[in-house]
């Protein structure tokens, strides 16, 4: 068990967008957040990462408290995430943007930094590297060299993903990886998803795009800031409360 | 990955430098040109006149900008007055004067650039101005280079003038002549005024200007009601400032120093505040400026020291034409002169010119404080202010005091405005 | 309690009224234009002198009636902030050094210009209404009175215009949302021009009235506009009532602040105050969100 | 802002010619400022060069600031600070004017540090105005000082660095301070810290998702840029023996953005040629005397309409040109 979430409860003036949220992520698994527009999911994400502070409830990773710590503590606990929208540095990039994504390991000291001692050139000989490698694993090496706000939207989503990994997490938080994606790039997407579990990270996907669910282990399903199931993605498949929460939505992208 | 554009970062800087290398070389050229040289030109007299060059240093922008560019066309026309009667005669020679003007943009770095300049790039041994407290920007620089300065005015600060400064004269009536002008009326003809609140800018002058004030104040008998007030020169509303004057419940309260402005706007509040206390302004801005701001029913039990004005009998025929001149320069048959704190001191040097028939700034040093008697433009003036700055270097001479009454000033007497 | 000490208690409640009531008529075009548009005007307070001079040049030299002069004064300037709208802020929009490089060059220029075509004159625009008016032992200029009012009726109108008419509701859907407000088939320069030349004419008509009760001169602006960026601040951004509120807290310390320190300190403990004001609340008093 | 060049030297050979040009450059443009003296005898002509290197001191470190996406109005407040200090400290206190020199620096870095952990919270705007604010009452808190700072007519005769009349041994010394102050601001930019400084201002949500402290690192930033610009305003002070707070007002503090905005705030060449080129051509027109604002007036609406990102971006804009020519297809692009 990598990530403990405990009566969690996020209350914007009066209504709840997250209410007594309960969800447990075990180690190395793929766990889907699947719930139509405006169920919560992105306001989850901003919790267990400090983007925004809880009203009550606990959030504990790895057996830590991180509840309400500010979102760069987070990161260098190891919990990397990507945006659902401009997930990234427009002026910078791609290869900049991984580069400049590689804060916590290896972290180089202001000294170091500034008289540009071996150690950090040994640091960002590495840093170029692994970044490359990334770039490869996402499938944007060839890229690499253009302006990040250049890129079309699919490969701004991978780069956000990118730049996650940079962070070397040990738990992945990804918003809406393939909405807004044309079916080779949403093939691409799920190839690479697939590709970095296999490093043994674990991931969360936040998606209200079914499709998704193949590559799940496990799912769960919001709704008005509330479990309504959780379970495999079959069971989800057929699950009539699923259904009828999904009758009413459409599929466009969340607000 | 590309590295900067350097090489054509580094074009524009050369580009830059180049343009700056025209740029001060265009300087340079009218430096040569401008320093005091010697272009003949032929009058009526009999051997050819010389023109010799001397600084003006005035604020010709910023907020002093629109004042100072008057004063200056004041200037001028002292100078075509020096020329017209003959210039100076130094060595049996006649020179004609030449004024070559620097901006000090109203900013006392600006000034002390200006002054660079004058001393440096025009080579002037001479430098009249600048306004105000500037003059702490130049006196330093002179003393250090040898440069005979006469200021158009002193607000009493630090650095101005003292006996460290010994190149630096006052030209011209300042602050602390309206003051003892005024205050010297007041003592004559005011004799149920016991107790005075004092109001003047906060420019820093307190401490100074502000503190020798006091003492005079007490010398002659009067109780300061409360501390001197200062006032913020740029403030929105005066108001708060007359409702603390009027809290102090003295008999009259003095406006030292300071501009129309704020002068004007603290008469309009306290009188509209509903007090009828004698107000005292004693600046250089003339009544006619003080009632335009105060409007008409507000200026009223008001005595007003300050410059020359139209409708107050002329000192001296020179005045007279200064004026015509002036009005004609502006093409307003009507317009008031502004202060002369520039065309004083220049009439001023031509006559301390003749008497020390040279232009070595030391020996004019000399001969000016040594000089018992000055001819300025409001007539005979003295040099004094050994009290005052601890050098024998302020030239003061009559003032002229003015009541005004619903508006209406009345021109009352001609003070000796002596600086102790 | 000495009766001294209860006038001036009395007088400073007066001033700070009246004080503010300026304020709020000096940052009502800004604010507006600000709030509203999301145009950051830094060169409103030369557009207020300019607005003084020209009502002082047509009651005085040309020797119209003043009210008239203001009224034409008012417009003058209303057609320059279509100028302003078109060459200064439209090009530049959202780019707050690009605003700021432009507005310095304007300002600059019609600071100077006043400066040197007008010369040394100390300029006063003849009082609109003269007398004074006693109640008991306060007693106040009629000039004050009327700044009092029409500042005050001033915001009730802009108020009501925003909220009541259309170009106002097309405003805000503009600066809440440029494409939407496309979308719906709103002229979006016709409605920014339309924002500017209110603001200019405010700033105009607040130009005028002030002209009458201080002295003219080519820099009035500078200091006026430090108010107003402290009053929008203050208010808060994205809410014209805030303008209300701040105008009150900004004219009652330049009120009373004066009467208790000497001079230049003033404003040091004014800046202090507000900062520590906008550090407990940053989005202002009123604000909404922060734009710009 | 937009973001050129690699935040590692990449370890490619050809790099080192790539260095070479702008190497050649640099020692073409330290050698031709260094004989400047030689050129121009006139003092008055140094006094100007002098000014203009201490503003660019200035306004290097105020574009440092910027490329955290802060605007720091109060910049020029502290361009004053920094005179202050040193003047005070030289001329009352009775310091030598290089310690003084240094500790104006100093005391400049920890006031910007303290405003800078209250003001970290500000996004763009509110941190323009309140830093505006500041640097207003900062100003008024000095003129207020009575008899230490003097008010509105400011400090004179304040100790000078060097006893002899002469410019030329300020201006090499104040050339060898600018070249080393700009050289380091250069090396801050170019390493990480200016990189996350730059995210931060692309993005403070992404920036703080990777591990990106954005208090600390705008702390940084303002501290290293109050740093130079108080070193900047102790030469000024001790080099121009007068200061008043009229040099350093609210017109000043635009203008100093201006200087920024005008040489261009992507680039850090931006400051330097903008300072150079708007602090010298106003000088050029001196003889028009108070027709000398509409030239800088002039100057300003010229660049900003002709080139929007400032000098620097003009051989970009022809090289742009250029190949546009060149490549006839692509015309319908950008």
């Amino acid at each position: 068990m990598i990530l403990e979430i405990s009566g969690l409860t996020k209350n914007f003036g009066g209504l709840a967008a997250v209410s007594g949220m309960n969800i447990t992520v075990n180690d190395g698994e793929v766990l889907g957040l699947i719930g139509p527009n405006g169920a919560g999911k992105s306001t989850l994400f901003n919790l267990i990462t400090g983007v925004i502070q809880p009203t009550k409830g606990t959030v504990v990773f790895k057996g830590k408290d991180i509840t309400g710590k500010r979102p760069h503590v987070i990161a260098e606990l190891g919990i990397g995430r990507t945006f659902q929208l401009n997930p990234l540095f427009p002026n910078f990039t791609v290869l900049q943007n991984v580069i400049s994504s590689f804060q916590i390991r290896p972290r180089s000291n202001l000294f170091d930094t500034f008289f540009n001692t071996p150690v950090y050139r040994k640091n960002e000989a590495y840093i170029l590297e692994q970044s490359l490698e990334i770039l490869q694993l996402v499938g944007l090496y060839k890229v690499r060299n253009e302006l990040a706000k250049n890129q079309p939207h699919g490969y701004q989503k991978m780069l956000g993903v990118a730049r996650a990994l940079a962070i070397k997490p040990e738990l992945l938080l990804l918003d809406e990886p393939i909405a807004g994606m044309n079916p080779d790039e949403i093939d691409n997407t799920i190839e690479a998803i697939k590709r970095t579990s296999q490093l043994g990270v674990t991931i969360i996907l936040v998606e209200h795009n079914m499709k998704i669910l193949e590559i799940c282990n496990r799912v769960v399903v919001i709704n008005f800031g509330q479990k309504i199931v959780e379970g495999t993605p079959q069971e989800i498949k057929e699950n009539p409360e699923v259904i009828k929460a999904y009758l009413g939505s459409g599929h466009d992208t969340q607000h | 990955m590309k590295k900067i554009s350097y090489p054509l970062v580094l074009t524009s800087i050369l580009l830059a430098s180049f343009l700056v290398f025209m740029s001060l070389a265009g300087c340079t050229k009218t430096a040569t040109t401008t320093a005091a040289t010697t272009t003949t030109t032929t009058t009526t007299t009999v051997q050819p006149i010389k023109t010799y060059t001397v600084g003006l240093l005035a604020e010709l922008t910023g907020f002093l900008g629109s004042y100072n560019t008057a004063t200056v066309n004041e200037a001028q026309i002292a100078v075509d007055m020096v020329n017209e009667n003959g210039g100076v005669i130094v060595g049996g020679q006649n020179y004609n004067l030449k004024l070559v003007v620097e901006d000090g943009q109203s900013t006392l770095d600006g000034t002390t650039a200006a002054a660079n300049k004058l001393i440096f790039n025009d080579n002037v041994k001479i430098i009249i101005g600048p306004d105000a407290y500037f003059n702490s920007a130049v006196s330093g620089l002179c003393e250090q280079n040898k440069i005979l300065h006469i200021a158009g005015y002193c607000t009493m600060q630090p650095g101005e003038m003292d006996a460290t400064t010994t190149y630096t004269f006052l030209g011209q009536a300042a602050s602390i002549n309206y003051f003892t002008g005024a205050l010297a009326y007041l003592k004559a003809n005011y004799p149920n005024v016991k107790t005075v609140a004092l109001a003047m800018p906060d420019d820093g002058s307190i401490p100074y200007f502000g503190a020798a004030v006091q003492k005079m104040v007490q010398a002659a008998g009067y109780t300061v009601a409360g501390s001197i007030i200062g006032y913020n020169n740029s403030a929105v509303d005066f108001s708060p400032y007359a409702a603390k004057i009027i809290a102090t419940g003295a008999d009259a309260v003095i406006c030292c120093s300071g501009i129309a402005l704020p002068n004007g706007s603290i008469l309009k509040d306290v009188r509209d505040a509903g007090s009828n206390m004698l107000f005292v302004i004693c600046n250089s801005t003339i009544p006619t400026d003080n009632i335009k701001v105060a409007g008409t029913t507000e200026s009223t039990n008001v005595v007003d020291c300050s410059a020359a004005y139209i409708g107050c009998p002329n000192p001296s025929a020179i005045l007279t034409e200064m004026i015509q001149r002036y009005q004609l320069l502006v093409g307003n048959s009507n317009a008031p002169l502004v202060t002369l704190e520039y065309a004083n001191p220049i009439w001023e040097l031509g006559h301390v010119l003749n008497q020390a028939n040279s232009f070595d700034p030391a020996v004019l040093k000399n001969t000016f404080s040594n000089m018992t008697s000055i001819q300025t433009l409001y007539g005979p003036g003295t040099i004094s202010g050994l009290k005052t700055f601890g050098i024998n270097q302020a030239v003061s001479y009559q003032l002229p005091i003015t009541t005004i009454t619903n508006g209406v000033p009345t021109f009352q007497t001609w003070e000796p405005a002596l600086v102790p | 309690m000495p009766e001294a000490t209860i006038l001036l208690i009395i007088a400073s409640i007066v001033n700070a009224l009246v004080l503010s009531s300026m304020y709020i008529l000096l940052a009502l075009g800004f604010t507006f234009l600000f709030n509203i548009m999301g145009i950051l005007n830094f060169a409103h307070g030369a557009i207020y002198m300019i607005g003084a001079y020209i009502c002082f040049f047509l009651a005085t030299a040309v020797g119209m009636n003043q009210w008239l002069a203001m009224l034409i004064a008012v417009a003058a300037v209303g057609l320059f902030g279509i100028f302003m709208e078109r060459f200064a802020f439209r090009p530049f929009f959202g780019n707050i050094n690009q605003i700021i490089v432009v507005c310095i060059g304007i300002i600059t220029v019609l600071e100077n210009g006043v400066s040197v075509s007008q010369g040394f004159i100390v300029q006063v625009t003849p009082p609109f209404v003269q007398g004074i008016f006693r109640v008991g032992i306060v007693s106040i200029s009629w000039e004050r009175v009327v700044i009092f009012l029409i500042g005050i009726s001033l915001l009730v109108l802009v108020l009501l215009f925003i909220n009541k008419t259309k170009q106002g509701l097309q405003m805000r859907a503009v600066a809440q949302d440029l494409e939407g407000a496309v979308l719906q088939g709103i002229n979006v320069h016709f409605v920014s021009a339309l924002a500017c030349v209110i603001a200019c004419a405010l700033a105009a008509l607040a130009g005028s009235l002030m002209g009458s009760y201080l002295s003219l001169t080519p820099y009035m602006g500078q200091d006026i506009m430090i108010k107003v960026l402290e009053i929008l601040v203050l208010g808060g951004i994205g809410s014209i009532n805030g303008v209300l509120f701040a105008g009150l807290i900004v004219g009652t310390l330049d009120a009373v602040l004066p009467i208790m320190v000497s001079g230049t300190a003033t404003q040091a403990i004014m800046m202090l105050i507000i900062i520590i004001i906008l550090l407990f609340k940053p989005q202002g008093l009123f604000g909404k969100e922060v734009r710009g | 802002m937009v973001v050129k060049g690699s935040m590692i030297a990449a370890p490619n050979s050809n790099t080192h010619r790539k260095n070479l040009i702008p190497a050649i450059g640099y020692g073409a443009v330290i050698c031709l400022l260094a004989c400047l003296p030689l050129i121009f005898k006139s003092p008055y002509i140094l006094h100007l060069f002098i000014l203009t290197l201490i503003y660019i001191i200035a306004a290097a470190s105020m574009r440092f600031i910027m490329t955290s996406g802060q605007i720091p109005l109060a910049h020029a407040a502290f361009l004053g600070l920094g005179a202050y200090v040193s003047a005070v400290l030289s001329k009352h206190v009775g310091l030598s004017p290089w310690l003084a020199l240094i500790i104006a620096a100093l005391v400049s870095m920890c006031v910007g540090i303290a405003i800078s952990f209250p003001f970290a919270r500000l996004k763009a705007f509110y941190y323009a105005m309140i830093s505006l604010f500041f640097g207003v009452g900062l100003l008024q808190g000095i003129e207020s000082l009575g008899k230490l700072t003097g008010g509105l007519a400011g400090i004179t005769s304040i100790p000078t660095l060097f006893s002899t009349g002469s410019k030329v041994p300020y201006y090499y010394v104040f050339l060898a301070l600018t070249i080393i102050s700009l050289a380091i601001l250069y090396r801050f930019e170019s390493c990480r810290i200016g990189w996350n400084l730059k995210a931060i201002d692309q993005s403070y949500l992404v920036s703080s998702s990777v591990g990106i402290s954005e208090v600390k690192y705008r702390v940084i930033a303002v501290a290293i840029g109050c740093f130079f610009v108080g070193l900047a305003g102790g030469m000024y002070a001790n080099y121009n023996v007068t200061i008043s707070p009229s040099s350093f007002d609210t017109t000043a503090k635009l203008w100093m953005i201006i200087y920024v905005a005008i040489g261009g705030t992507n680039d850090f060449a931006g400051p330097i040629i903008g300072t150079a080129v708007l602090f010298l051509i106003p000088q050029y027109f001196s003889g028009l005397k108070q027709y000398t604002p509409f030239v800088s007036a002039a100057v300003l609406f010229a660049v900003i309409f002709a080139f929007r990102d400032g000098l620097v971006s003009i051989p970009r804009l022809i090289r742009t040109r250029y190949q546009r020519k060149k490549v006839k297809v692509q015309t319908d692009d950008s």
